[in-house]
């Protein structure tokens, strides 16, 4: 399950599953509806997300490339400490609120 | 999980468990729970995290790069508690693999793939291969094992 | 460390202090030598290593990139206790740079140069520049601040 | 001071400070005077190291290259978990021993 929601232009994002193995390319289809769509200002918000591997970030970061082409931008936020370090770690911090 | 044409089978060994399964993705669940099965079962002070991903990215690029997610070939998981380490190793029946190279790739922040052997480096004590590339043993750190 | 030339100085602050000094690589050490005293004796819970590491990558890329070695030309110096955080301020007279593209290069596992930024980046909880380019401020965890 | 002893063939080297900034040089020209003597085994001991930072790093990459290039090798010991963790972020763990 993917929850969506608008807030102030933006449109939050967040799944409700961990970003792994091929159950990524949900995250990524629906990312995808919504730049079609036109809104291109995505916050994914990864509050039920326990774990994302090299997948969940390869799907990330095409989602943001995508986005960018279009105008928009893509921002990860979340409060796991695992998953902040992945993102350091990946040089990737950038990408984080 | 009870997956009904998963062919996987698990079984206990000395400080660990051993897996095997038919290449699949389901076989990379149900690995990955009988890990976390066995981590809340025996204290090691390791991290839950950095475990579950690299028994992730072993699992998926044996099954994917080395068997080529040809279900005729089987994937090989050993967890091992030693003194203060867990000895994770995952074999399968793919070619190899010439891993010197590919293990100093560049980590590219902004590339769509690629990031699996980061990963386990960078998360892991050590993670190396036997000289075919279809062997990988990685060491993580597990204060608690007294073993 | 008394070097003759060195000019440099530094003076508390609320939660921290500041230091100040012109280009010079004896003024790294100073700096690095203030914060290990004041780590010694504020109990941070802060990892040392990452500390010592994040502060002389900072203050070397602020002397020899932004300042180019320019005596004329100073670096600006803040730590501050924040709760459960460290902030690391590091401030150069030099032109800035597009940040933007060069946290974003790619790592390359076998260049003699290039690791600096990937440093603070995969040491710190994170590390962002002003839009300039000439203002780093880097956050580190660290437990043991109640601040 | 660095410390220059031989064993089995391999020269160990075992530098008395810590590698950072450009006093690493001492520890390149020892290492690439070796190798034009023909002692192009080198393990690097860093019993007596307490920090590396990336112009440490690089020196120890740039003389592993040289030596490879003259058919010999460079290895690293430490039982440092901060320098362990510090060469396996950068992708270098492959140099330990
Ligand atoms: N077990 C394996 N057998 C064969 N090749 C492998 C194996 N593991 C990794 N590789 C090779 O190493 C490359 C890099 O792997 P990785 O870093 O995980 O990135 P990705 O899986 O996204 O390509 C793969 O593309 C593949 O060519
Ligand atoms: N404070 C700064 N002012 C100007 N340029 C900088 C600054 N910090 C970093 N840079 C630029 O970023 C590049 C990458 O820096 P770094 O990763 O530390 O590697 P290195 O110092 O080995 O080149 C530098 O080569 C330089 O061009």
């Amino acid at each position: 399950m993917i929850e969506i929601e608008e807030q102030q232009g933006q449109t939050i994002v967040r799944p409700g599953f961990d970003l792994v193995s091929h159950r990524v390319v949900e995250l990524r289809d629906t990312i995808l509806d919504l730049a079609a769509q036109g809104r291109q200002k995505v916050i994914l918000d990864l509050v039920r997300v326990t774990l994302i591997d090299s997948m969940g970030v390869g799907v990330v970061v095409a989602c943001l490339k995508t986005l960018k082409q279009r105008g928009g931008d893509l921002k990860v936020t979340t409060d796991n400490e695992d998953i902040i370090r992945l993102f350091n770690l990946l040089k990737l911090g950038y990408i984080l609120i | 999980m009870a997956k009904n044409n998963l062919e996987a089978s698990c079984e206990p060994c000395e400080n660990g468990f051993k897996c095997r399964f038919r290449s699949s993705e389901d076989g990379i669940d149900f690995v990955e729970e009988r890990v976390q099965v066995w981590l809340s079962a025996n204290r090691t002070g390791a991290d839950a995290f950095s475990i579950r991903l690299i028994v992730r990215e072993a699992l998926t690029n044996a099954v994917f790069h080395g068997n080529r997610n040809d279900p005729a070939k089987e994937v090989f998981f050993t967890l091992e508690a030693e003194p203060h380490l867990l000895r994770i190793q995952v074999e399968d029946q793919g070619q190899g693999f010439n891993w010197r190279d590919k293990v100093l790739a560049p980590l590219e922040p902004t590339a769509k793939r690629g990031r699996g052997l980061t990963i386990l480096q960078t998360f892991s004590r050590s993670a190396r291969y036997n000289e075919k590339g279809n062997v990988l043993t990685v060491l993580i750190d597990a204060e608690g094992v007294q073993a």
